[in-house]
């Protein structure tokens, strides 16, 4: 019961949902659908054992006054306080029928003011950190990370004024070797075709990784037999 | 054993090839008696001056595999079409319920274009069709088609292939866990990230500091995160026997709850059910760089002697892979993110590429019926390659030779992998 | 060869500091490139400058913040351009964010005293029909009504209450659509509805890593003109006259991109003259 | 002197990320809480009205009511989902805990059959379709096939063709890589090699127009906008 019972689940809404594709007729076709439709429920009611887990670990750092327990106040502050402005809709110009992100709304100010510039300068890490990668990962230590190391710099070149200016005197039928038309040519071709098996490689991993799960050989995620 | 064990390789291949000629060939015999029942009358038009020759209706025909409501028209294009001053701009498509009703514009289609879907039909009425060729001066209308109408079909017939190329491949995976289970043994080759688990955790062991196991951002409706979960099953095993420290913070709440059952899970197996706390897994947001923030800030703080990124990634990866890096932690990065690949390579340890993070829970496990899957899925690189090289040298010898009759087959052929 | 250990294993918040500096720097040397114009940017530019004063111009912006830098510029300018010539501006969006941007690039227009001077008015010289969520999907509806797709603008008036857009049903009213992209949904999929099904003229700003998906696209004549990346967006910028952000930022990021380039540099010599004195 | 608050604390919190790459300290620590605070709050009320109200209360409110009027309808099924949901939920009284193992099957039962089919068709079908191309011209238009143009793209064939061959000889699990198959998976690796160098570099250029948008923002909208 505990665990037959989900393996059972398993195989017939995956074995169905792999057959619906072939069938377009009513209600096969919007099986897919009507799946993510049920996911993105079952994700809201899952919210409550995440949040409440968030409130949980960061009340129990406060009350047991651990390391670094008055940002874990600030965490919760921030929480409670953007889910009470999003749920009570607080401050908002059409009040509770308003939509939740409507411009002056008290969760619209806070999402434009401070989530906004805390994600992006998040992801403007980013900048820093493929300078630090480039100069540790690129370099000629074996013959695999010289392919690399040359295949990168050929782009990186390509993609600024110095690749044509360095190559410019290369012309006619040696203009192929021209920077820019290198790192196009890198990118069309040999690229391409490491993509592609990558690709290829991928969808056999993910179709035998499915048909395990759906056959019940994979079952991990399951947890334990008998609780 | 060698040796029969190519032979069914082989077998299958020939097999797939056979079955997917034989639907190519059925699917041209529908072709041909669609054609045959054309539902179309043909007629002769008199050209007025400067108005274009008018498109003439081919098939008008409810739209082939799909749920109804949609029927298909499709035309000859004008002579006028792309060229001359009478060059057609568009052709509209107009319908009506009955023969010599009142008829509506249903939609158009700009100039070299031959096919036209009206999806917005009610299945089971009559409609009656006709293309109006538009040029500047005016339109030109085709002659008007017999009744039609949509009807949804049981059977996407436009997908056999797929469902063919799909069968095989489920069939050749299933045959060979079959036969493992049977207890037949495989050879498999060595994978370097997978080598190295045990010797991450056996360092952070010895130096007394945590691993971080991160399942990637996406939700449990990725396949990655699935796969990340699977690994984590075998991974948490190790480190309940080693007893040592995990901590794995997450982005979505199925995650969290899935990954505490697969870690409790991994204690029990190993014997030690009373060292699972549920606060080794926690929630901490839905956010993608939120959520990297307070990664980046566990590992300064924390000093894992060992990161296991292995799920789905987007541009975060790089940011916590670099902050790992800098802390000295021994990182194991999967993803089958083709745009991520490249910083993990650049920052971590060991990486596991695409097919290998989908393939590294069946070679941790060592279970039998496991690794068979993963015979299976060589046997559809085989099939692939196969077919790659088998066309390719077809389409060169046939443009060489400049025969049209192996070309056409070799077109034929190709046309099984151009699934919709 | 103590120089050349350090830099093998330099500290790399040397590394942080140096692309922080080199790609603040640009931004008050004021130093502008004397770039060519790629032929992408000049046919979009041709056909913008041929469209009579009045059209009726479609801008989609299809991307968020993340990718302002890139796109921002460029649809800076182009709105600035589009008020310049009175053309009828419809703005709307595939991407949440996108209408928002717009405005940006409105407000940021606005602020011209050329275009103050113009007294123009929403709904009657612009409109902003926001965002409709479902993709390619939009663009389908766009094409027998816009209506269909945009019941309501972004301020919450219904589409037939506009007076611009009384005489607007679909993209056979539209003279011109100009697209700003950053992914999916962009450029390839205004290309295969709005282009090939409903014949729409289509010029597009891309990122710089979209834009390579794009070019395919000029070659077939499906689009008119392609501005790429910061480089593009300052090719648009010199061409306009509008010189602004592009021209600067695009300076910074070359900049900056050289710095990695010399690390890359320097991280090889540093291994190779290290290990020659192992050996 | 002009004092705009959004943008005082927009450059707060700019400022703070940044420090963390200095090192950790309490200001990045006050940005990190706020923001895993502030993130997570707003993904869940996001997501409860447009998932909770305008996809399950919605459909399912008007179904019920119609039931008590004695009408079956479709959105009676968003019935399923609100329990599966609730199930989900079960995992907090332990003795019944198990139950939740029911939706999380269903949630991984249908990702393994979607993905299947999702994987097969776009990854490895198309990928195969759009490999098979003559290698050598010339060649008639007549097949649709795109014609080979020049030598220098006929060879650009044949390299994707080896590459592709070579890196999925790469990733078989079942044969040692030795011999010639050894080789040509070491040709594979080398493909792989190039990908990942060209894929990299190609990314470095949009990587720090990111950074750009932030130093504009705190030179432009912060320091010049404040001080003039």
């Amino acid at each position: 019961m505990k665990r037959t019972v989900p393996l059972l689940i398993t195989f017939i809404v995956g074995a169905v949902l792999i057959l619906a594709e072939f069938v377009p007729h009513e209600p096969f076709g919007n099986f897919g659908e009507d799946f993510s439709l049920y996911f993105d429920i079952i994700a809201v009611f899952a919210f409550l054992l995440g949040g409440g887990n968030l409130i949980r670990v960061h009340v129990t750092k406060v009350q047991r006054k651990k390391k670094d327990w008055p940002f874990s106040i600030v965490t919760l502050v921030g929480f409670l306080g953007m889910l009470a402005a999003g749920l009570l809709k607080i401050g908002n110009p059409d009040g509770i029928q308003g939509d939740v992100a409507k411009l002056g709304s008290l969760f619209n100010d806070l999402y434009m003011f401070i989530f906004t510039p805390l994600q992006a300068s998040m992801f403007a890490l980013l900048a820093f950190f493929v300078g630090s990668a480039s100069y540790r990962a690129f370099r000629a230590k074996n013959l695999d990370a010289t392919i690399l190391l040359v295949a990168a710099f050929v782009i990186l070149l390509g993609r600024t004024p110095f690749g044509l200016w360095l190559t410019s005197g290369l012309e006619g039928s040696l203009s192929f070797l021209q920077i820019p038309n290198l790192a196009n040519w890198i990118m069309g071709v040999p690229n391409l075709a490491g993509q592609r098996a990558i690709m290829i490689g991928i969808a056999l991993g993910v179709i035998s990784m499915s048909l395990r799960l759906i056959l019940g050989v994979e079952r991990t995620y399951l947890g334990q037999d008998n609780e | 054993m060698e040796l029969l064990r190519s032979r069914i390789i082989i077998g299958i291949t020939l097999l797939s090839m056979v079955l997917m000629f034989g639907s190519a060939l059925a699917q041209d015999a529908d072709k041909r008696d669609v054609l045959d029942s054309t539902a179309v009358r043909v007629g002769t038009f008199k050209k007025p001056v400067n108005l274009p020759i008018p498109a003439q209706l081919d098939v008008v025909e409810d739209s082939e595999g799909d749920a109804g409501s949609s029927i298909t028209v499709s035309w000859l294009p004008s002579p006028d079409d792309g060229a001359g001053k009478n060059n057609v701009i568009e052709y509209q498509i107009l319908r009506s319920e009955s023969q010599d009703g009142e008829y509506v514009i249903v939609g158009s289609a700009s100039r070299g274009m031959t096919q036209f879907q009206d999806a917005t039909t009610t299945d089971g009425v009559t409609y009656f069709y006709y293309v109006r060729t538009i040029s500047k001066d005016g339109g030109a209308n085709s002659q008007i088609s017999a009744g039609i109408q949509s009807s949804p079909q049981w059977f996407n017939t436009k997908d056999l292939d797929t469902f063919i190329i799909g069968l095989i491949i489920c069939a050749a995976v299933i045959y060979f866990i079959y036969h493992a289970q049977k207890g037949k043994k495989f050879f498999l080759r060595q994978i370097a990230g997978l080598e190295a688990v045990d010797e991450a955790i056996g360092r952070a062991t010895e130096m007394g500091r945590s691993i971080l196991f991160i399942p990637g951002i996406n939700d449990m409706d990725d396949v990655q995160t699935v796969a990340g979960i699977t690994i984590l099953g075998r991974v948490a095993k190790t480190i309940a026997e080693y007893d040592t420290k995990i901590n794995m913070p997450v982005s979505r709440s199925i995650v969290m709850t899935t990954a505490r059952e697969t870690i409790k899970q991994a204690y029990v197996a190993a014997g030690r059910p009373d060292a699972y706390s549920d606060d080794m897994v926690h929630y901490l947001t839905d956010e993608q760089f939120g959520y990297v923030a307070a990664v980046d800030g566990i590992m300064v703080r924390e000093k894992p002697a060992t990161c296991f990124y292995l799920g789905a990634f987007f541009a975060e990866s790089l940011i916590m892979a670099e902050t790992g890096n800098s802390i000295g932690a021994i990182q194991i990065a999967g993803t089958a993110m083709p745009a991520q690949l490249p910083f993990f390579v650049a920052a971590c340890d060991y990486t596991l590429i695409g097919e290998e993070l989908f393939a590294a829970s069946a070679y941790l496990s060592g279970e039998p019926k496991q690794l068979g899957s993963l015979k299976g899925q060589d046997v559809g690189k085989i099939i692939a390659m196969i077919v790659i090289l088998g066309l390719c040298g077809l389409y060169t010898v046939a443009s060489i030779s400049d025969s049209v009759s192996l070309l056409d087959f070799a077109d034929k052929i190709k046309g099984l992998f151009s699934a919709s | 060869m103590g120089f050349w250990n350090t830099m093998l294993a330099v500290d790399r918040r040397w590394i942080f500091l140096l692309v922080f500096l080199s790609l603040l720097i640009p931004m008050f040397l004021g130093v502008t490139f004397k770039l060519s114009i790629s032929p992408e940017v000049q046919t979009l530019y041709d056909t913008l400058e041929q469209l009579p004063n009045g059209s009726t111009v479609l801008m989609t912006f299809d991307y968020d913040p993340p990718s302002a830098p890139e796109l921002q510029p460029m649809a800076d300018a182009a709105v600035k351009y589009a008020f310049k010539r009175d053309f009828k501006l419809i703005i709307m969006g595939l991407w949440p964010q996108g209408p928002l941007q717009a405005e940006i690039s409105v407000r940021e227009a606005m602020k011209d005293p050329e275009i103050q001077a113009r007294n123009l008015e929403y709904g009657v010289d612009y409109v902003n029909l926001g965002f409709q969520a479902g993709n390619e999907f939009v663009i389908q509806r766009m094409g027998t009504d816009f209506r269909e797709a945009f019941p309501r603008d972004i301020r919450g008036t219904d589409y037939s209450e506009v007076p611009l857009l009384k005489n607007t049903k679909n993209f056979s009213n539209v003279d011109f659509v100009f697209n700003f992209s950053a992914g999916y949904p962009g450029t390839v999929e205004w290309v295969q509805i709005a282009v090939d099904r409903f014949g729409v003229k289509l010029g597009a700003g891309n990122t710089a890593v979209q834009a390579p998906l794009a070019y395919p696209y000029l070659g077939a004549g499906q689009l008119v003109g392609l501005l790429g990346g910061m480089r593009g967006g300052a090719e648009f910028e010199r061409l306009t006259g509008f010189k602004a952000k592009a021209t600067t930022f695009m300076l910074s990021q070359t900049f900056a991109h050289a710095i990695v380039i010399v690390f890359v540099i320097l991280g090889n010599i540093a291994y190779f003259v290290t290990r020659k004195k192992e050996q | 002197m002009h004092f705009d608050l959004g943008v005082w604390i927009g450059a707060f919190l700019t400022l703070g990320i940044i420090s963390f790459l200095y090192k950790d300290n309490p200001w990045y620590k006050i940005c990190e809480a706020i923001f895993v605070g502030i993130s997570a709050g707003y993904w869940i009320a996001s997501l409860f009205w447009q998932n909770l109200v305008s996809k399950l209360y919605d459909n399912l409110a008007p179904a019920i009511v119609a039931l008590f009027h004695g009408q079956i309808q479709y959105n009676l099924l968003y019935l399923v989902a609100g329990i599966l949901g609730i199930m989900m939920l079960l995992r907090l009284i332990p003795q019944i805990g198990w139950i939740s193992r029911w939706p999380l099957a269903l949630v991984v039962g249908a990702t393994a059959g979607l993905q299947f089919i999702n994987y097969l068709v776009s990854n490895g079908v198309k990928q195969i379709y759009n490999t098979i191309v003559p290698v050598f011209g010339p060649v008639s238009d007549a097949g649709g096939i795109p014609p080979v143009a020049t030598t220098g793209e006929g060879i650009g064939n044949v390299i994707i063709l080896i590459g592709t061959f070579t890196g999925l000889v790469y990733f078989f699990f079942s044969k040692e890589h030795k011999g010639l198959f050894g080789g040509a998976a070491k040709v594979g690796t080398w493909f792989l090699m190039i990908t990942f160098g060209a894929s990299f570099g190609y990314t470095v250029m949009s990587r720090m127009s990111l950074l750009i948008g932030r130093i504009d923002f705190l030179v432009n909208d912060w320091i010049r906008g404040t001080f003039g």
